[in-house]
């Protein structure tokens, strides 16, 4: 049967991508009470970023040229550039709306965004070499790991560690934890709301935009529709993680993709098509029986 | 100038009125309660002063700076800082982190550290736990840090909420000595909501008595409680005018 | 830009519509993602348009052409079929997909005018799904699996076979269903193993780990999926070290996606012409050189293809009735038994409005280089039970 | 004597006169204008209201968002076409269809309320498990329900025909059969949300403590609201699938849910009049863009917008709407009749509806 080892790097590497993007998720709904549905289309916003505007079949690479120390930090902070551009052109007029407005609008600006880039690159999925030199296969602990993999896995682990050591030491960080947990009390403590919900976005933007590396890198195509599948775990994510909570909406990521991986590795093949179903019906159990979430901190009340 | 000016504020939950035409002052280094029963508009007032709630009519200075139509964070910026009813602590934070949580508005960083082991030689129990989680504290403690959280900010007006909600006479009766030791020790201004004016009678000031959304009576807490007592009497134990907001 | 450069190559059909022209009814989609797909193929058909009315036109009469765009949306399409209705078509070219074409299909089915799906690839778009009016410019996609299996077990010795299906969409299926048949009837062969995923899916590694933990890597492995799942997985399975020659349906065509995997090798997609210059038949690269001078450059896969090959049938079914009435013209088509087109012989009967047989030029990619290897036709037609199963 | 209270009941039930009069004249002057494609666009248009004023008899009242009611669309659209397909070609695309089904071949009247009812049942056992939650729990556990409706009918070969396609669906669904089952989903509406199970609800809206406080039995009036509204969504979805001829899984998934709510929240969420007026006026103004990117003559000058311009801005449009409007443009009120009968006089006290 399939080896363990390979098992845990699979389902490692999917969780992790899962974790990031339910951290930006989370980080925004945390700050702002907005469930972001248009994180998915940042996802893919960051991938076109990487080739030449064009409806033209070839992609050819803008960013995407760049050397990897240089791309990076761009795409990053592209990542970051749209979500603050969205937030002050629609989500910061939305302050005081209820949150299913916010949720629609957001959904509103996806649906712009996403058709935007249809116009713009044309509804043909692109090819985006990036990186394919990761494209070699090494042996660890009797396992035979795509490069590719592992280099996902470490930056999961170099994205969530940096974002938890960001919030950990940082003042903004400080800020971010408090407001997230209890926006109006940090405002009375002098904690400046645009700050910290410009931070939250710019936060949630760059981890978009690592998402969006990493599967621009795993899965070597540009696609309008390839945000839209993972947004919606991250999104279930936060809130069986609990939400408010980061370090749950992280664990939940992970949750989810492990338990994805194991059920397309053990389900008999005439289920397998059935993934999903089974997948969200453990999703339902989860919320039945932990309405507030698997992982919630100790203060936590409901929020909506 | 008085330190705190609320000139004929109104403040409205959609269409009830918490509070109504309300007027009153506060000087430097003055201790003030507020008493009154439920509904009476007290945290309504509270938040009117900190900028959690607008005003739908008047206006509020502190230091001749115009308090209304600013956000919460300009507000605590001007050096007024909130002790809220509930204590609202952030319990995901370390003990010490929700110390810090307000000394982003300072520039004196040193000062911010021996300011954070002044308080934690005050309240020692904060000091053995500053890197425990602040949920895990009992509701004493956590009012303490709600207390050393607002002082961190440096204020010049500190306001508190109701300090004696949920707690056990005795610690109370600490928590009151712990206000007045460090109101005499930084020359603060307080404002505080207490529900009962013998108490307030106990600890000493001037005190302002509200029902309705309106004041009622002003003086000294010795006398008003007095008079709060006989009210009392005569009406009852009155009913909420208005829903009070948290 | 590129429709400029159409629009002046084809300025025969700026000139003011005649009451006599003969009007043909695009309803395709010009916006949303089938966009792509339906472009080409509707420019492939313009292309024959314009060379039939250079040549003196069809019953003497010139060919004009309306256009309505379905957004990629199932209800636009079913209004932009009786947009393109009210405009006065006398045919009707559907999208490319079963799903987004069928709403529009049905509306002319409803006038008993004849429809073609540009390059659906479903048994569904023609008689079963639509109605018996209704035709396809393309190749079921059960012979491009059938054409893999037999070609990869005559010339590459394909003994075991690995099927990894993509369910997301309906033509995925169809690779399958025709690779499922025709490779188990084959000397000494055996399906060693299947597996499913999901176009979008994030990553299909578990479903790779399941391929390394067989003893043996198969010799084949048919992925029946579409760009960009298909893409997606090609990468992910070289990047594991998987070796195995894979084949494909002609979704995968073009070498605009081959960035993805760099220096890809065996990897083998069955096409109705080849895009890359090398097709033996002189015909398709006559039409790839006049959809260049058209739009600008070649076309960037062979869907274009059917779109040449739906409009030169159609037209000659017409001139062979006499007549544009939908009944008549579909009785010429059906009668069309080996029709000689640029792309190959075509046939249609009154059971199936598809090709459920058809030479297949076979690409193979080497070093990420595509070039046209071999040709192939099934040696058997893939029966209608087998289709509809 | 009618009192003040009864003229407020009065006042109430004028909502729904008001709203069918509206699509009755919206479906005759589309009548008069003659326009085969824009006859189309209207009944799909009355299609979708059914399905927004389906979806609002629970979002609308209960307050809880739900991503689910595609799940119900696509079990009404399937169930009509399971008992209205002609049975050979059940044989042919739907082999494992049970024999009496397979048999079945029904009118199409009884086969939409069939369908609506069959939605209603899964609603009453899928809302028995989700509803024991609420807030954005709730909601998630309803989009969990679609994805696994829409993962099983798009895999459920035999019964389903999976991502393949069924058709052959007759397409009877015009302006006249689309208006009548969007004014009967309108009238359905106001009666709930005026009955005592919809007041109720609605209470829990506004203050859910307060309301569990007064002893009400939140959870059951969110289960009548949500099967109540299931068995509209459930009619919709077959009114759809008998609109566009060919049903596939993927019709019934998150397009059509994030539409519908988007509607609804344009419209205003906390009123039918709401759910009303933002399929009406989103319908109009998609229509109006499509229109234009195809080309219109102002003034002697052609101009047209460029293709796919009018999803992006559709989207901007819904942006606007919400950031000027956020509780919709209706803002959650109703189209009332203001009945004042002049010889009676008022009575001096206020009274409320309830």
């Amino acid at each position: 049967m399939t080896n363990l080892a390979q098992l845990f790097f699979d389902a490692a590497s999917l969780g992790g991508l899962y974790a990031m993007a339910a951290l930006g998720i989370a980080l925004i709904f945390g700050v702002m009470n907005l469930v972001n549905f248009a994180h998915g289309e940042y996802i893919a916003f960051c991938v076109f970023a990487l080739i030449v505007p064009s409806t033209d079949a070839v992609a050819v690479m803008l960013l995407g040229r760049a050397p990897a120390l240089l791309l990076v930090p761009l795409v990053l902070s592209l990542g970051a550039a749209i979500a603050i551009a969205s937030e002050y052109a629609v989500f910061r007029h939305l302050r005081r709306a209820d949150p299913v407005a916010m949720m629609i609008s957001s959904f509103a600006l996806g649906f712009v965004i996403r058709n935007a880039l249809l116009a713009i690159y044309g509804g043909r999925p692109k090819a985006i070499s990036l990186w394919p030199e990761l494209n070699t296969p090494v042996a660890i602990v009797g396992a035979d790991v795509p490069l590719l993999q592992l280099i996902v896995i470490l930056t999961t682990l170099l994205v969530v560690a940096g974002l938890a050591g960001l919030l950990k030491k940082t003042r903004l960080g400080l800020e971010m934890r408090a407001a997230a947990e209890n926006f109006t009390m940090a405002r009375l403590l002098g904690v400046k709301a645009n700050v910290v919900i410009t931070g939250a976005f710019a936060l949630s933007g760059a981890l978009a935009a690592a998402v969006a590396l990493i599967m621009a890198t795993q899965t070597g195509v540009a696609d309008v529709r390839m945000g839209g599948q993972i947004m919606l775990v991250a999104f279930i994510a936060t809130v069986i993680g609990g939400l408010g909570s980061l370090p749950g909406a992280v664990a939940a990521g992970f949750l989810i993709g492990a338990a994805s991986v194991l059920l397309q590795a053990f389900l008999p093949l005439d289920a397998r098509p059935f993934r999903d179903a089974f997948l969200y019906s453990l999703v339902i159990v989860c919320l039945l029986v932990r309405p507030q979430g698997l992982f919630v901190p100790a203060s936590a009340k409901p929020r909506v | 100038m008085s330190k705190l000016g609320v000139f004929d504020i109104s403040v409205r939950y959609g269409k009830v009125p918490a509070i109504t035409d309300l007027t009153f002052h506060l000087e430097e280094g003055e201790r003030v309660f507020i008493a009154g029963p439920n509904g009476a508009g007290k945290s309504s007032l509270l938040n009117a002063i900190c900028g959690r709630v607008p005003t739908t009519h008047g206006r509020i200075e502190m230091d001749g700076d115009l308090l209304t139509g600013r956000a919460p964070e300009a507000i605590a910026r001007l050096g007024l800082s909130m002790v809220p009813e509930g204590r609202e602590i952030f319990g995901s934070l370390t003990v010490e982190e929700n110390l810090r949580v307000g000394t982003g508005i300072r520039r004196d960083a040193e000062a911010v550290e021996t300011d954070i082991e002044e308080i934690f030689a005050a309240f020692p129990i904060l000091g053995e736990r500053r890197r425990a989680a602040a949920g895990a504290l009992s509701g004493g403690q956590q009012q303490m840090l709600a207390i050393g959280r607002a002082l961190m900010t440096n204020p010049k007006l500190m306001m508190v909420d109701e300090p004696s909600l949920g707690l056990a006479p005795k610690i109370v009766d600490q928590v009151y000595d712990t206000l007045v030791a460090l109101q005499e020790e930084r020359g603060l201004t307080l404002l505080i909501v207490e529900q009962s004016s013998l108490r307030a009678a106990r600890v000493g000031g001037r005190m302002v008595l509200m029902r309705g959304g309106r004041i009622v009576g002003e003086g000294n807490a010795a006398d008003m409680a007095d008079r709060d007592a006989l009210a009392q009497a005569y009406f009852g134990n009155t009913q909420p005018e208005a829903e009070e907001v948290a | 830009m590129k429709r400029l450069a159409l629009a002046s190559a084809i300025s025969v059909l700026a000139m003011p519509a005649l009451a006599s022209d003969i009007t043909v009814g695009f309803a395709i989609a010009q916006s949303g993602w089938l966009e792509a797909y339906d472009t080409p193929a509707a420019t492939a058909a313009k292309i024959r348009i314009d060379e039939i009315n250079a040549n003196g036109g069809l019953l003497g009469r010139q060919i004009k052409w309306v256009e309505a765009d379905t957004k990629t949306d199932r209800q636009q399409s079913a209004r932009a079929g009786l947009q393109v209705i009210d405009e006065g078509a006398d045919m009707m070219v559907v999208s490319c997909d079963y799903d987004f074409g069928a709403p529009a299909a049905l509306s002319a089915e409803t006038e008993g005018m004849v429809s073609f799906f540009l390059c659906a690839e479903d048994v569904k778009a023609g008689i079963q799904g639509v109605g018996p009016h209704s035709f396809s410019g393309s190749v079921l996609a059960a012979v491009q699996g059938a054409t893999m299996a037999e070609w990869s077990h005559a010339k590459r010795e394909a003994r075991t076979g690995y099927v990894l299906l993509d369910t997301t969409i309906e033509y995925n299926k169809g690779i399958c269903t025709g690779f499922d048949w025709m490779f188990p009837q084959l000397d000494g062969t055996e399906i060693v193993g299947r597996d499913t995923f999901k176009n979008d899916d994030a990553s299909i590694a578990s479903q790779i780990t399941r391929i390394k933990a067989l003893p043996e890597e198969p010799d084949v492995i048919m992925l029946c999926s579409y760009i960009p799942g298909a893409a997606s997985a090609v990468r992910q399975i070289r990047a594991a070290g998987i070796n195995s020659l894979i084949l494909n349906g002609s979704a995968v065509d073009g070498s605009y996606w081959l960035d993805a995997t760099p220096d890809l090798s065996g990897f083998v997609v069955p096409v109705q012409g080849s895009i890359y210059g090398d097709d033996p038949r002189p015909e398709v690269e006559t039409f790839n050189v006049a959809y260049e001078k058209a739009t600008g450059s070649r076309p960037a896969s062979s869907y274009a293809y059917p779109g040449y090959v739906l409009m030169d049938l159609w037209a000659k079914a017409v001139e062979r009735a006499g007549t544009l009435d939908g009944a008549a013209v579909t009785a010429e088509l059906e009668k069309m038994k080996g029709e000689n087109t640029a792309f190959g012989p075509r046939s249609f009967s009154q059971e199936l409005h598809h090709q459920n047989a058809a030479e297949m030029q076979i690409i193979e990619i080497t070093d990420g280089k595509p070039a046209a290897v071999d040709s192939w036709t099934i040696s058997q037609p893939v029966p209608l039970d087998v289709l509809l199963n | 004597m009618p009192s003040q209270h009864a003229q407020n009941r009065l006042a109430a039930y004028s909502t729904p006169l008001i709203l069918s009069a509206v699509l009755l004249a919206f479906v005759l002057l589309v009548v008069v204008l003659d326009d085969k494609a824009l006859a189309r666009t209207a009944a799909e248009a009355l299609v979708r209201v059914t399905l927004v004023v389906g979806l609002w008899i629970f979002v609308g009242n209960s307050g809880v968002i739900s991503f689910g009611h595609a799940g119900y669309m696509a079990i009404g659209a399937y169930c009509s076409a399971w008992l209205t397909l002609k049975p050979q070609s059940k044989a042919l695309f739907l082999p494992d269809l049970p024999p009496w089904l397979m048999d079945a071949q029904w009118p199409v009247f009884p086969a939409a309320i069939a369908s609506g009812l069959l939605a209603a049942l899964v609603a009453l056992l899928s809302g028995a498990a989700i509803l024991r939650l609420s807030g954005i729990a709730a909601s998630i556990a309803t989009f969990a329900f679609l994805a696994i409706v829409n993962t099983v009918y798009s895999n459920w070969e035999g019964v389903t025909g999976a991502t393949s396609s069924v058709v052959g669906l007759a397409r009877y669904v015009d302006h006249w059969v689309a208006l009548a089952w969007a004014t009967a989903a309108i009238v359905a509406a106001n009666l709930y949300a005026n009955s005592a199970s919809g007041l109720a609800l609605r209470a829990t809206r506004e203050d859910e403590v307060a309301a569990r406080a007064s002893g009400i039995d939140m959870y059951r009036h969110r289960l009548w609201s949500l099967v109540i509204s299931a068995f509209f969504t459930g009619i919709s979805g077959a009114l759809l699938g008998h609109s566009i001829g060919v049903l596939n899984p993927d019709s019934f998934y998150l397009g059509i849910t994030f539409i519908s709510l988007a509607m609804l929240v344009v419209g205003g969420i906390g009123s039918l009049s709401g759910a009303v007026t933002g399929v009406l006026l989103l319908s109009l103004l998609i229509e109006l863009l499509v229109r234009a990117e195809r080309g219109i003559t102002v003034g002697g000058a052609e101009f047209a917008l460029p293709s796919g311009s009018q999803e992006i801005l559709i989207g901007v449009a819904m942006i606007v709407v919400l950031i000027l409007r956020p509780a919709g443009l209706t803002g959650g009120r109703e189209f009332k009749l203001r009945l004042s009968v002049p010889r009676i006089p008022l009575s001096q006290e206020p009274t409320s509806t309830n």
